[in-house]
């Protein structure tokens, strides 16, 4: 097999060594992994439970406290602790993101690889089903299915549902790119071999063709997983989230529900946009470098500057006209 | 393939494309729950049997839903007949057109700004690449595009309203209802002005990395260096031969964008309680105005494909590779 | 292209212009004189500029049509353009206001009403006691069609003209709360509603530009962008009004309400946000008024009898009276108030609010549950529910899981249940909540009897007729008040009684009766009591009526004036 | 063959070196070092090596389209100006006029959205050479001269015929009558017979005009049929130069040997008889070997080869080779 792996293999190396260098694509891995981080040590990094209400000394309910009273980002409007909603909130929204970036991917390569690689109508079809998603409106769509879904009582968490409906639509771009990678790929002599030799499909697909769309997946992957996250918190923040596992998105909506604006607490409204900036950010940028990576054509232009013309010295110069 | 060869099957695809949202459309709102008469009628009444049983007939919800109710549904939308809203009680089709325009007003200003800044911006960004401008441009589109819409627009409404003083709500202020709209144009302005922000700023960005990327794909073709070659400034490379390359495939992906532009304005709409298409459907959504969402969301989806639609015609006529043969 | 490029630079000027223009002319309110038609009394005419009072809400009317009218939005602007008979004065007491005078004979059974002197239309037409007659008959006669009054007008069996000026309403059996129900009838303007053939027809009229003979007249109802403009009407019999006009504008995002009370674009809301009344308390020239209120919250327990058809379909765990008492246990009533309420409100006992009738009404003795989480583990312990490893209490099969719903058009009750489905977790409970949109929480309440945990809430009426009325198991049908589907014969024998005894006290002691039944069998359990939240800019107007009636009733709106 | 001594040279390349620094790692790709040549007018010339030995940098260096991660040193001076000291101003004015290049792949070469025509008339009134009128009829006199209908001119490249285009392409470079051409890999990616008209046209310019061409190739065959002087670069360097009969017929670099041999024999009727290949890889630019850059390749290397680079030395009169084995008269340049 393995050969194309092993060379795969070769080449996450060589792409570490330049990765390295790239500081876009280090700030995004930084921003993603401080999240991923955060999500996963939460409960060491946190004094008390996110559901816990914080009193104050006649034992009522702290609402809207200011990080100065209750660090350090104060209480939310029913006197919980910012920070430990905003932390316990991180695993929530990264994953729902993560799996419905992960469906999607699935979904999104298995299309593309048999529609790239077994062509005809197969192919005809997969198209055209993207063809429709790409221009039926993508929230409406999901406001109506996720309403439905939750209402025929189907005995799935609403969480579960945003992943599915989420997974499901956002599949078409990873297809579309993946199928035309299919594409050259299959054209390629050492798949007519193989082909030649009379190796299976699957075997063909599995040891030539997923190891040459592998990165171009994953990339695509990352830029899809800032989107997941980004539809999580519009979707929570429209009410369809589970208010008992708080997300990000869900904090906003308890945020504006409950006049964190009209209260000037910032501190409750702003955070969790950050962290939604801060993730979806970094998906973008690592995404952005991994697929510009992969895609070389944009690394200069023509019109990108002048060469710099280095002086020689006078002596040089010199010596050079008298010999000329 | 000759032109019209091309625009015969665009309208082909275009069409199918329509149909399955048509069925999708008629399937999604069947199978959504809730009793239909009970929304109409609300939670405080009494109602005897007979006058619910008049109301489903009424609404054609004593039929089967396959095939009756499905054609004649279909057969109804084709003639423009989009029913009669429940919660509203006045017709889908006259309840749209209204919020339509409002909608088109917030999305067109939004979208010929974002696009005018987008493209001018994402040109020189893509052209002076890796320099300052460039760095910063590419931030902010990334940030913007990083940023949840609704998040956006609640800080530029609590800015917005406390330090410039602009109005919250709605398209004209209270004192201006019922008047035509191009004679309280201050007025009119004061109010777009936040909701217009807010999606510019989002599409800004979109449409400044798109027209970047593009841009550099173009400059890093062999025609700009034959260009270039000939003595030609920078400028007048950038604007004789790069400019209409990399504008084609913005043509495309600003109608592509309208289905993202309609989650934007849902969202904004919302926020700033401005009376569009958006809010139209969050609160069909609630309500389970079946009517009326599934009206809302046809005018959506058909708009959408139209507008692709309109991008290809415009595409093979400012194309010439598509023009001509 | 250089064309397109063009047009776009003209509309980015335009719209930069604009915004510069736009926050030029913010006081806007003054610029458009008002429509000018029957401009009244002298000295306002001097003034040039109109006094406009501009008003925030939330909501919208559904139909300015009183046969089918259920907003609240609706009766507010009910109580500006219709007059009733009757109606409530800021001390509670019922007085006349069409009538000027009511009698009631000794049987009980005939009600006199004397009609004021020149009471018009605000068509300039007089108002009749033959069209006041014709109301009230239409409303016993077409009970399908006036649904909204159907519940005020049991008992009636007709109405008569006597003379130019009285009306008489005959009764089937005495009535305890005839001025009440009197007040909730609005007089409509016959020839509006005359020409209905059927009760459909009757319903689908909007009757978006009513006349009617109250204190405003609506000039314009704009129901795209959400605004109603209404006029002071100058002939009006209980005298003209001190303000000229008053919008109403709706507000989809509560922030925006209030930041548009901060900056002055509107005068007054009734509908401060709890969560943000805090900070509007610290608004520079704005006035709060907090006051307890007619409105109650409660947790409704499916409660519907086993025999109900369709079957109810519930965790039969809360058939067991003890469960019930273990999560009315869990619930920390006095937290809800504070956090939820942010302290403006009290923790709930009963269904009959405290300040009813100045809390003749409500039952002072009841004694509720504590909040004790201890106690309430110990009461499921005792009843045979034990912990699983998962935490969740169980009997045999029965598990203790529970579904907690609530309706999606609320900000307050997501933090409601977010808050109770902690406590029922200390206890091995295990409430998972779901946000439902109302008219699909109506049908799955009743009839369909197809949940376990509702949060939701009532605002009450002044008298406890219309709050017994809704656990009364004739209101358990489709269409019925009921949601909990609470059956009690003993209770709705009760309920009847209450409805005919004359006697106050005798009354009273029905009602408290009522209100132990529904202590001990909880098929609500009452979570708070909300405070009516009011502010108004007091640098711009003054002289707003602080009662129960509230700071936008027409009593207090026909009493603001502008600060001089 | 032009007697090269009477006339003095249109363009003398001195010690160009041009590095390239990697965006990625900052790593230097020394793309070109120290190379040096001479055109004379009415001169073809070819420049001929392996992908990757720097002939196309070359040009580029020479009328400095190179992009802004270019280093360049040295001096290339047309007729007595050096280029490399011109502004980006200055630099345009000869562009063209004086150079003119003719790209390799013309298919990517013309703008696709812009009439043919229009793109050759551009080349004319951006020089200010004639006004607008006269450039229409003189576009129209060049393509007649290129065997394109004039007509056609209103057309777009996409429907124009691979060949076509390169004719195109060549039409646009004689627009304004350019003393110097450049021509790079002119006949790559076209088949055969299109390949022949081609060089069959270059060869009817050089006659027509005597302007000098310098043609970057890897095809032998072309340089023997077209060229008078041959520059074979490896690595970045000038591995020989001299003139054609001199390089075909007594190679005196290891290299150009190899490359001899390795080319099927012009005879030689089939082409898919494989070349004999050299064994092993060109260096990596940024990673080059101290001494000279072909020891690791060379069958023939001595000890000092690998540390020390073999200057360019005339071992015949105009012929010059860089190699340790090569007993040279002198360093010219």
């Amino acid at each position: 097999m393995q050969e194309s792996w092993l060379l795969f293999k070769r080449n996450l190396a060589d792409f570490w060594k330049t990765f390295r260098h790239n500081r876009m694509g280090l700030m995004g891995a930084f921003l993603v992994l401080t999240a991923i981080l955060l999500a996963i040590f939460a409960p060491l990094v946190t004094t008390t439970s996110p559901n816990e209400i914080i009193r104050d000394a006649n034992g009522r309910g702290l609402t809207f406290a200011p990080p100065f009273v209750h660090g350090p980002l104060g209480t939310d409007d029913a006197g919980h602790d910012v920070w430990a909603q905003l932390a316990f909130g991180a695993r929530i929204s990264l994953t729902v993101g993560f799996l419905a970036g992960f469906i999607a991917m699935f979904v999104g390569s298995l299309l593309g690889i048999l529609a790239g690689y077994f062509g005809g109508w197969l192919d005809n079809l997969i198209m055209r089903i993207t063809d429709v998603l790409l221009v039926i409106p993508d929230l409406p769509l999901m406001l109506v299915l996720v309403a439905a879904i939750r209402q025929l009582n189907l005995q799935i968490s609403p969480l579960t549902v945003l992943i599915l409906v989420i997974g499901l639509l956002y599949w078409t771009s990873t297809a579309r790119l993946v199928r035309s990678q299919v594409l050259t790929i299959k054209e390629r002599q050492f798949v007519a071999r193989a082909r030649a030799i009379g190796a299976g499909h699957i075997h063909i697909i599995r040891n030539h063709i997923l190891p040459q769309i592998m990165p171009l997946i994953v990339a695509n992957t990352v830029l899809i997983l800032s989107t997941a996250i980004l539809i999580e918190s519009g979707l929570a923040f429209l009410g369809l989230g589970d208010p008992t596992q708080p997300s990000w998105g869900t904090m906003l909506n308890f945020a504006f529900d409950r006049n964190a604006i009209s209260n000037n607490a910032w501190w409750f409204y702003l955070p969790p946009g950050l962290a939604i900036v801060w993730v979806s950010l970094g998906c973008v940028l690592l995404g952005n470098v991994l697929e510009e990576m992969l895609n070389p054509r944009l690394t200069g232009h023509h019109l990108e500057g002048e060469a710099r013309v280095v002086k020689i010295t006078g002596e040089e110069a010199a010596h050079a006209q008298h010999l000329g | 393939m000759s032109r019209r060869d091309l625009l015969i099957r665009k309208l082909l695809l275009s069409l199918v494309t329509m149909f399955v949202v048509v069925a999708i459309n008629f399937v999604l709102f069947r199978i959504l729950p809730g009793d239909p008469v009970r929304a109409v009628i609300g939670r405080n009444v009494k109602i005897s049997a007979e006058v619910q049983q008049s109301l489903r007939e009424q609404f054609g919800l004593d039929k089967p839903v396959f095939p009756d109710q499905f054609f004649s549904t279909l057969g109804q939308w084709a003639r423009g007949n989009l029913g009669v809203s429940w919660s509203l009680r006045k017709p889908v089709a006259e309840i749209l057109v209204a919020k339509l325009w409002n909608t088109l007003l917030l999305i067109g200003l939004g979208q010929i700004l974002s696009i005018f800044l987008g493209v001018v911006l994402g040109l020189f960004a893509g052209w002076k690449r890796k320099t300052a401008l460039d760095v910063g441009a590419l931030t902010f589109s990334l940030i913007a595009w990083a940023t949840p819409t609704f998040w956006l627009g609640i800080i530029l409404l609590a800015a917005g309203s406390s330090w410039l003083g602009l109005p919250t709500r709605g398209i004209v202020s209270p004192e201006n209802v019922g008047k035509p709209l191009y004679t309280v144009i201050p007025d009119l302005m004061a109010h777009l002005f936040l909701p217009t922000l807010t999606l510019s700023i989002l599409y800004l960005g979109e449409y400044m990395l798109i027209m970047r990327s593009s841009i550099l794909e173009v400059l890093s073709e062999d025609y700009i260096l034959t260009a270039k070659a000939k003595g030609m400034s920078h400028w007048q490379v950038l604007w004789k031969h790069a400019l209409k390359n990399a504008m084609l495939p913005i043509v495309t992906i600003v109608a592509l964008n309208l289905g993202f532009t309609v989650s934007g304005a849902i969202y904004i709409e919302t926020v700033f309680s401005y009376d569009g298409l958006g809010k139209l459907f969050q609160t069909a959504l609630t309500k389970q105005d079946y009517p009326l969402l599934q009206g809302a969301f046809l005018l959506l989806a058909v708009s959408v494909i139209l507008a692709n639609m309109l991008a290809d015609i415009l595409y093979t006529y400012l194309d010439p590779r598509v023009k001509a043969s | 292209m250089k064309k397109t490029l063009w047009f776009v630079f003209l509309l980015f000027a335009l719209l930069v212009a604009a915004c510069g223009g736009g926050t030029a002319t913010q006081p806007a309110a003054g610029e458009n004189p008002a429509p000018t038609g029957e401009n009244p009394t002298p000295t306002l005419e001097v003034s040039a500029e109109p006094i406009v009072l501009h008003v925030g809400w939330l909501g919208f009317p559904d139909t300015l049509n009183p046969a089918y009218a259920f907003l609240t939005e609706s009766y507010t602007m009910f109580d500006f353009v219709y007059s009733t008979l009757t109606t409530q004065n800021p001390q509670g007491e019922y007085v006349g206001l069409l009538a000027e005078e009511r009698s009631v004979s000794e049987d009980g059974l005939t009600w006199t009403y004397k009609l004021r002197q020149g009471i018009k239309w605000h068509n300039g037409e007089d108002l009749t006691s033959e069209q006041v007659a014709w109301n009230i008959n239409a409303f016993i006669q077409n009970q399908d069609g006036w649904v909204t009054n159907s519940g005020y007008i049991t008992g009636f069996v007709e109405a008569r003209a006597v003379d130019a000026s009285t009306v008489e309403i005959k009764l089937e059996y005495p009535i305890s709360n005839m001025d009440y129900r009197v007040s909730f009838l609005y007089i409509v303007y016959p020839p509006d509603f005359e020409s209905f053939a059927t009760p459909e027809d009757l319903q689908n009229f909007t009757n978006f530009s009513p006349v009617g003979s109250g204190p405003f007249k609506i000039t314009t109802l704009d129901k795209d962008q959400r605004i109603i403009i209404l006029e002071t009407n100058a002939d009006y019999f209980g005298g003209r009004a001190k303000i000229d006009q008053v919008i109403y504008q709706t507000f989809d995002n509560s922030d925006a309400l209030v930041q548009a009370l901060k900056v002055g674009d509107i005068d007054m809301t009734n509908e401060v946000p709890d969560s943000a009344f805090a900070a509007v308390q610290t608004f520079e020239n704005v006035e709060t008024i907090s006051r307890q209120g007619l409105s109650l919250t409660e947790l409704i327990i499916n409660s519907a009898p086993a025999d109900h058809d369709p079957a109810p379909t519930r965790n039969p765990a809360l058939e067991d009276p003890q469960v019930r008492l273990a999560i009315a246990s869990a619930i920390n009533k006095q937290d809800l108030v504070d956090v939820v309420l942010q302290g403006n409100g009290k923790p709930g006992v009963n269904i009959i609010p405290p300040v009813m009738g100045g809390g003749f009404w409500y039952n002072s003795n009841i004694q509720d549950v504590a909040f004790n989480l201890d106690e309430g583990n110990r009461i499921l312990e005792e009843a045979g529910y034990v912990k699983g490893a998962d935490g969740i209490r169980a009997k045999g099969e029965v598990r203790l899981e529970l579904r907690l719903q609530y309706p999606s058009d609320s900000s307050t009750y997501p933090r409601v249940a977010d808050m109770i489905a902690n406590w029922l977790s200390e206890i091995g409970v295990k409430a998972t909540p779901e946000a439902v949109d109302p008219d699909s929480l109506v049908v799955a309440t009743n009839p369909n009897a197809d949940y376990d945990l509702v949060i939701w809430g009532w605002g009450a009426d002044p008298d406890p007729d219309f709050m017994l009325s809704v656990m009364t198991s004739e209101q358990y049908v489709e269409g019925g008040w009921s949601d909990s589907g609470y059956s009690n014969s003993e209770y709705d024998q009760l309920y009847l009684d209450q409805q005919q005894v004359i006697d106050r006290v005798e009354r009273q002691k029905i009602v408290w009766k009522m209100q132990e039944l529904l202590f001990r069998d909880k098929p609500y359990i009452i979570l708070y009591y909300g405070n009516d939240l009011e502010a108004y800019r007091s640098d711009k107007f003054t002289n707003f009526l602080d009662s129960p009636l509230g700071i936008a009733s027409f009593q207090s709106l026909m009493q603001v004036e502008p600060v001089k | 063959m032009h007697n090269t001594s009477v006339k003095s040279p249109l363009l003398r390349v001195r010690h160009l070196s041009t590095e390239f620094v990697m965006p990625v790692d900052q790593r230097v790709a020394r793309a070109l070092e120290d190379v040096s040549f001479d055109v004379y007018p009415g001169q073809t010339i070819g420049l001929v090596g392996e992908s990757g030995c720097g002939k196309t940098t070359t040009l580029m260096s020479v009328m400095r389209l190179l992009p802004a991660n270019a280093r360049l040193s040295g001096q290339v001076f047309f007729k007595d100006t050096d280029l490399l000291t011109l502004n980006e101003k200055s630099m345009r004015s000869y562009r063209w006029k004086e150079l003119a290049i003719v790209f390799q792949g013309a298919m990517n070469a013309l703008n696709p959205v812009m009439r043919v025509g229009e793109q050759i008339r551009e080349a004319i009134t951006l020089h200010k050479l004639m006004d607008r009128e006269q450039a229409e009829t003189r576009v129209g006199e060049l393509l007649e001269m290129v065997g394109i209908p004039k007509e056609r001119g209103a057309q777009y490249p996409f429907q124009y015929s691979g060949g076509m285009r390169q004719r195109a392409m060549i039409a646009m470079a004689l627009a304004c009558s350019p003393s110097l051409l450049f021509a790079d890999e002119p006949t790559t990616a076209l088949d055969v017979m299109v390949q022949a008209q081609v060089l069959e046209l270059l060869k009817k310019i050089q006659q027509d005009f005597g302007l000098a061409i310098v043609i970057v190739t890897h095809d032998l065959g072309v340089v023997a049929e077209l060229c008078d002087t041959v520059v074979v670069m490896y690595g970045g360097k000038v591995a020989e130069y001299g003139p054609v009969d001199m390089i075909y017929n007594a190679p005196q670099h290891p290299y150009t040997q190899r490359l001899l041999e390795s080319f099927p024999d012009l005879a030689r009727s089939d082409p898919s008889e494989a070349l004999a290949s050299i064994p092993g890889t060109p260096p990596r630019l940024t990673e080059l070997p101290p001494g000279c850059r072909f020891e690791p390749r060379c069958y023939v290397r001595l000890e000092k080869c690998k540390f020390e680079a073999p200057p360019l030395l005339e071992v015949n009169d105009n012929h010059f080779a860089a190699c340790h084995l090569c007993k040279g008269a002198e360093a010219r340049f």
